[in-house]
């Protein structure tokens, strides 16, 4: 029941999580991203968007072993 | 992951001398658009910014890249080749963070697909920015 | 009379580089547009183009082009520098005839404005070419 | 009643004129085209527009003399 995945927090979601990555249990991405935002609750200021091993996910979706997920705050370039 | 797309520190003029001879050698390619995205030494809340410390998310980075050449590719039809780079790290006021080269044969898919390669990259590179002031 | 807008023969790199010097001290300029038209070797009526011999009213380009910046600067408020140059005399294929660049605050003001130039300087400047096969 | 002023051929009219500039005489535009045409017939195969002392003219024109008048066909540069 304890799905291990790596979480990636870049721009202001790194600051705020003090770090740029750490590995978490969860079953769903709604699941993780429940976590994330009780662990650090500044990270609800963020409009982060979610990508599940490199591809931005528009819909909640179910984790497993080793799946990477990256938290994205607006996108800064230019 | 090498990554083709991203570059650590400012695009130094050396190297957009670099880029620019790339695809010189296509006589059939009559227009060279390109764009230099400098870092502004913007006041924001009263504080002149000195710098801009750039990530990115490399990998992501350079798939994204590697879909926005092949949908301008298909989008401008007389588009012949596409470079572009984009800085991570620290870069300062007046130093390049982007720069974007489309050859094509004539002036009109030249410089639209140049813009449109700007909001491309703004809107889909997994890319981020910090003032420092 | 001394004419900034026309140069003899080919615009070579290293014009281009020295060019793309100006304007690198303005730390407020963040985007630079920069368009570059090279000689195609189209083929016309079977035959290939070596080379395109221009030809120039160069009183009247110098007046064409002073108005022409003018105008720009005008209708794009956010642009802070324009410089252009256009060849006279012959340019093989691959070579460049007609270097333009602008920076502007933003990359909105740079692109169009770029963009704008090229099809006032087609419309205006007193520029004729022909083909040598 | 005889203006003298120069005449500049640029592009195709160039090469119709097989000179790049002559003195002819008229007292206004109109009757300098005409004089233009009858001397080079091939010239009315070229679209060409007129400027006055450097500025383009859109109707016809008095001129003075000393006046230079430049046959200019279509512009094709970039």
């Amino acid at each position: 029941m304890s799905t291990t995945v790596t979480v990636l927090y870049f721009g202001a979601a790194g600051e705020i999580a003090g770090k740029p990555s750490e590995v978490m249990e969860a079953d769903d991405t709604d699941t993780l991203c429940n976590r994330i935002l009780e662990k650090y609750p500044a990270m609800e200021t963020v409009p982060f968007r979610l990508a599940l091993n490199r591809v931005l996910i528009k819909e909640g979706s179910p984790l497993k072993e080793n799946d990477i997920i990256a938290i994205l705050p607006p996108f800064k370039g230019g | 992951m090498k990554n083709r797309y991203l570059v650590g520190g400012p695009i130094t003029p050396l190297l957009i001398s670099e880029m620019m001879t790339l695809g010189n050698d296509d006589v059939g390619a009559g227009a060279v658009s390109i764009f230099i995205g400098k870092v502004r030494d913007d006041e924001i809340n009263g504080k002149r910014v000195k710098a801009i410390e750039y990530s990115a998310y490399n990998d992501m980075a350079e798939k994204e890249a590697n879909e926005i050449i092949k949908t301008v590719m298909m989008a401008f039809s007389d588009v012949r080749k596409i470079f572009f780079v984009h800085s991570t790290g620290t870069v300062r006021a007046g130093e390049v963070s982007l720069f974007i080269m489309v050859t094509a044969g004539h002036r009109d898919h030249a410089t639209r697909a140049c813009r449109h390669i700007i909001e491309m990259l703004k809107e889909r590179l997994p890319v981020w920015k910090k003032e420092l002031f």
